[in-house]
């Protein structure tokens, strides 16, 4: 490992702009294409300064209209393209879920292989920013629910900048959620190297209870962790990165040490995330559990004004008083 | 920076009323007969929404709002549809209507919630007549649309009755028109003949988006392909936008069936109080379409032609100070919502699950309550 | 209970026609709505007649296009209607999606209940039926991922004929998942009484294995229940009916006496309904569970060309081999 | 019954270059310049894919099939849509174009798997420049506007070069004009300037619903607010059909932007095998149309006008059953899937836990296969 001190330090918002810029140099055939992803660089300015260099034939402010976007991208696609589009908040994805669970998964099943669909969708996802409706949503479990489709998440800036690239290069399609509140965060240092991409990291290491997030959730978890070791309990924290595939080995290999998991998503509570890999903690590890897998997540409720929004989000409190109930197993 | 210029010269058969220097002109399909006394009160409802407007993107700066969606400039538009409403139409605004709201009689601090994020809008579509906000972009169409499918099957069309005769009024913008939802829309109207105007505010841009980027050609040319009338509006003339959506909504009313007016206007302020919008264009548009104000033609036609005196915009801007520090002191005084609320009305009767689920919240929430107590 | 020769007999296609005719008749703002609903009565007749007898106004048959119905749903219950939408495959309600979800499943609370949206939106879902792609998916799990729906799923013609009546006069929203292949199945007595809308029902009792279905798996699985029963291992089979809100009592109940459970449905495995209920019962009844929950579903596959479903489908074989693998515990 | 009668008297200005009695008339915009031994060919077509139709119908009906979209009474427009098409250019087709496919070299056979259930498609689509069949409707048109932005982006329209310039043909149906997405793919293909034709087969009926249901005015007038031009042709004359669609095509090639073609015609059969179209319409609306067919008018212009022998017809009669022979005998060959075949193409790299599910299964199948053995 290099020294913290030689790596360049990033936000994530400018990870993920280098991450494109790199991934649209390394292959002609890389387009982005949204709502306001040219001259303005996207209302994140993830895609800031990309169409200047590009060109506008390669960013792409596109009408608006998601079923379009994702439309388009799938023609392009078929016409040997690679494109990249953003969705400009989680909550306007849905115009275009017809393109996505319909199209984009499918074709390259409905082809038997021989068309490839190598799309990444991008999406600003999940709350905390204090916006208005439909601007705080974490939609992923509809994606991962797709067969056909990859879903990952990004928690970090360096993660940003490298699983951006490698969802690009993917054959695949992939729905990459980028957790919004943390795009301008305090910066922090870019790997030199990159984790294969459908690989969860174990971000801390701890042997009494096992938590499992991604995305905008792993930060509260490690503060979490911090908090409880001064109690002392040790929490062994994983961060998925890929929500499907989902990396089982690695949090099945965890449960056995500590025996207790915690899943901890945005997204409402049923038919969530959570409970996916719950069930399948307590298929492939059912005799080393020695408490239910507890959740703590959005409850199943529409995401709420945004004056509410710390108290409906797992926060800080919520994930302590899930190690509380399951360390009393 | 954008090297792209605006065709803000008007269409040669757009229709105006008001010339932007306070002229009136005749049109021969849009006589307006309006009393000057009327056209004062148009003034006033220029004056308040603008002052509500301001007043919202002061406490937006000062964190008493999360976000505001100006209408300034887009005054004119909002105001001639909306005074074109009869108490029993019935509204579908997009987030930026703040002006036909108060033609409906919907209090500025009701809107302030969505924005303060107290709450999701939270008032009664049914109450004035004005439906919740729709942030999702083109969604309202749809909902107007049926809305008049509930018109004709109330028998609410048609009869004569000025009284019961029933028509809507859906609002999009120029960026809105690309959406699938927007064209469907037109699609049930045409095929029902349904009573529903749609109203575009063209305000040239879609956050960063120029008008260009959506259409090739203007926007109310769309509707004649899909089977019903369109005409464009100057957008900052408020009496003409009165005469053509009255007009229109009469015609709806008379199961003359849907129209589309696109009011040509302009988004003078960032997109929302979020937006930075000199990084995609030339501030030097907006100083062209200063000229083109919507207030201040008015202002000029009673100045000169309506010989009002200067007692009259004093009150007005008195009155206009007067809501200001309502909105101001009304907005602070907005109620947070309760933690236990946010359970309330996710059904219209709570589900068991849902109830335990809120039970363990809210002993969840004492016991937080207790250890920082 | 009345004897099975006093009540009438019906397929199913026919007692959901005759339960939509009933609240019709009962309510005046009922009205029904789709693509080939009208003049045709629907493809699969469900809604036959109807148009006839009660106009054009209430039985609409609407231009192409699953938004715009959904859409206009919206509008036509802000003006005091009820609208009954169908969905003509399951497949084609993802054009609709957008509207469902940010608009039907959360106006009443944006409303802050001042605003009901009591619309119905009837799906033909699963497969089995020989199909081409996007007439057999099943994708109830979107729908009960979102706060703001309810989510339910007939099994026989009883059911179906008072379920639907119950869904048309509940006030809030409901996605109605019909079983497309047991539509013109055999007749069967239809029951004199409802059973509440949200409950599940125990269709067998059995005291080894608690086994979890709704729509179109039931009779699998009581087929299954039938073959086990000869080898000795009974199986408790429950209809979930209500897919959201989940009936936890009744299947927790069951799982605490058989200290089993499968979960059996066609949609594919991953992040479905099966994992849901998993979850809940490992966390209501950790103690009680002998063996992990399993499941029998769709694989993680887009639906198959039709003469490859029956493997992929959770046919009897896969349901015996999970009863004996959870057997073995 | 329906009392609905469709106005099927042709629209003025429909362009026609043979009439229903097999007679050429001139059109000012769209003369073809074409030889009879062409226009022989372009009979064959009619036939063969007329045959191919005839022949799948009947394996629908033994059972072979699990459905079939009939494409009788729209043979000349996808014929004439088909044979416009260069080399070079992609076609977009619905679930219906078998004529379209016929002009790719796409193999009858080849479409069947999925109609038999053996496959989704499973053809590669830039093998012969045709998409897979799209089911879901109007889905197709905004790949096909896809993929003209990919030609731009190539720099292959607009060259002059008649082997780069390329553009893209895609297909619809009446119904289909409803959907959010064509209306969102007129929109992209208008702002962009893009070489895209869509082609609408009005064949009167989306399943059980006419075309009334989905518009009031004719469908080509569509796109004139979107800001291209539209035109209805007569689609069962296929010498027109070529003639607009090749010079649509040409425009679009010449970077001249996107047209709209509709092609009136009617759909002879059922919507598909399982629909039963008694129920919603008469008879005698297709007795009507059976005047215009789109083979018969070729047949007697070529025996009346190009004095073709009736060696001729023999041969394609001849040639059209060895087609249905090995249809009807490669239909019953085409292989069933194996059960493990189920996992492949799920993803390009199969991810691990898909690798363990397929495993699994496998493992199943066998235990099963034993025990059954
Ligand atoms: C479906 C959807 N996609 C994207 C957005 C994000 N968004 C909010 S406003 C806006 C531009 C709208 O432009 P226009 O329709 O012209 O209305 P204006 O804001 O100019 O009044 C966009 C893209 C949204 N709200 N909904
Ligand atoms: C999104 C979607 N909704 C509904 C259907 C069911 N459906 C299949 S064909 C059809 C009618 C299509 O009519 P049209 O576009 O005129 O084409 P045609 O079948 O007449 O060629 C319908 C409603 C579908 N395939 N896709
Ligand atoms: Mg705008
Ligand atoms: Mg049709």
């Amino acid at each position: 490992m290099s020294q913290p001190g030689e790596r360049p330090t990033l936000t994530m918002a400018k990870a993920l702009n280098q991450g494109l810029r790199k991934a649209m140099e390394a292959d002609p055939k890389v387009l982005i294409m949204g709502e306001d992803v040219g001259k303005l660089g996207g209302v994140f300015r993830i895609t800031d300064g990309l169409q200047k260099d590009f060109g506008e034939d390669r960013v792409i402010d596109t009408p608006l209209a998601e079923s379009g976007i994702i439309g388009t991208a799938v023609g392009l696609a078929i016409r040997g393209y690679r494109p990249v589009c953003e969705i400009q908040f989680d909550g306007f994805v849905f115009p275009g879920f017809d393109q996505i669970v319909s199209q984009v998964a499918k074709f390259h099943n409905r082809s038997a292989g021989l068309m490839k669909m190598p799309i990444t969708i991008r999406i600003p996802f999940g709350g905390g920013i204090g916006a208005v409706e439909h601007h705080s949503e974490s939609p992923e479990t509809y994606f991962a629910h797709t067969a056909g489709l990859k879903v990952v998440s990004c928690s970090n800036a360096s993660d940003a900048y490298w699983m951006i690239q490698q969802a690009v290069a993917d054959d695949d399609p992939i729905v990459f959620f980028e957790p919004k509140r943390l795009y301008h965060a305090a910066k922090s240092p870019i790997d030199g190297t990159a984790t294969p991409l459908y690989q969860a990291r174990v971000v801390r290491p701890g042997e009494h209870v096992t938590v499992v997030g991604y995305g905008p959730t792993i930060s509260t978890v490690l503060e979490a962790a911090a908090a409880c070791a001064e109690d002392g309990v040790e929490l062994e924290v994983i961060d998925l990165r890929s929500i499907s595939p989902l990396d089982m080995p690695t949090v099945v290999e965890s449960v056995r040490r500590t025996g207790r998991l915690i899943v901890v998503h945005e997204a409402p509570n049923s038919f969530g995330v959570g409970a996916e890999i719950a069930t399948r903690v307590q298929e492939q590890a059912f005799y080393s559990l020695e408490a239910p897998v507890l959740r703590v997540t959005g409850y199943d409720t529409p995401y709420p004004p945004s004056r509410l929004e710390h108290e409906w989000l797992p926060n800080l409190d919520r994930v302590l008083d899930a190690v509380d109930k399951i360390m009393e197993y | 920076m954008t090297d792209h210029v605006h065709a803000v010269q008007p269409e040669p058969n757009m229709v105006q009323l008001l010339t932007p220097e306070g002229q009136r002109v005749e049109h021969p399909d849009y006589a307006l007969d309006i009393t000057d006394d009327e056209i004062a009160a148009l003034y006033r409802d220029l004056v308040m929404v603008r002052r509500i407007d301001s007043e919202a993107i002061a406490l937006q700066r000062q964190g008493e709002l999360g976000l505001w969606a100006s209408l300034l400039g887009q005054e004119a538009a909002q105001i001639g549809a909306g005074r074109a409403l009869r108490t029993q139409d019935m509204a579908f605004p997009t987030y930026r209507e703040h002006g036909v709201a108060w033609c409906r009689d919907v209090d500025a601090l009701t809107l302030l919630g969505l924005f303060r994020g107290t709450n999701l809008g939270g008032w009664n579509p049914n109450e004035n007549n004005f439906n919740l906000y729709t942030i999702v972009i083109g969604a309202q169409t749809l909902h107007a649309t049926g809305y008049a499918m509930g018109i004709v099957r109330d028998g609410a069309v048609g009869t004569g009755d000025p009284e019961r005769d029933t028509a809507v009024l859906a609002f999009f913008g120029d960026g809105a028109s690309s959406q699938g939802d927007v064209n469907e829309a037109f699609v049930w109207a045409a095929a029902g003949n349904l009573p529903v105007v749609f109203f575009c505010q063209n305000n040239q841009w879609a956050i960063s988006e120029p008008v260009e980027r959506q259409s090739r050609v203007p926007l109310y040319m769309r509707s004649a392909g899909f089977g019903f009338p369109g005409l464009r509006v100057d957008g900052n003339d408020v009496l003409a936008c009165l005469a053509v959506t009255r007009k229109a909504l009469d015609n709806a009313r008379a199961a003359q069936g849907p129209t589309l007016i696109e009011a040509y206007t302009y988004r003078m302020n960032p997109h929302t109080t979020n937006d930075d919008p000199r990084r995609y264009r030339l501030g030097s548009e907006a100083e062209t379409w200063k000229l083109r104000d919507p207030i201040e033609r008015v202002r000029a036609y009673l100045t000169r032609e309506a010989r009002v005196g200067p007692e009259f915009f004093a009150s007005v801007d008195a009155e206009s100070k007067q809501l200001a520090e309502r909105v101001r002191a009304g907005c602070r005084a907005l109620v947070d919502p309760t933690p236990e609320s946010l359970f309330d009305h996710v059904h219209v009767e709570l589900p068991e699950e849902l109830q335990v689920q809120r039970a363990e919240f809210g002993e969840f929430v004492r016991s937080v309550e207790e250890m920082s107590a």
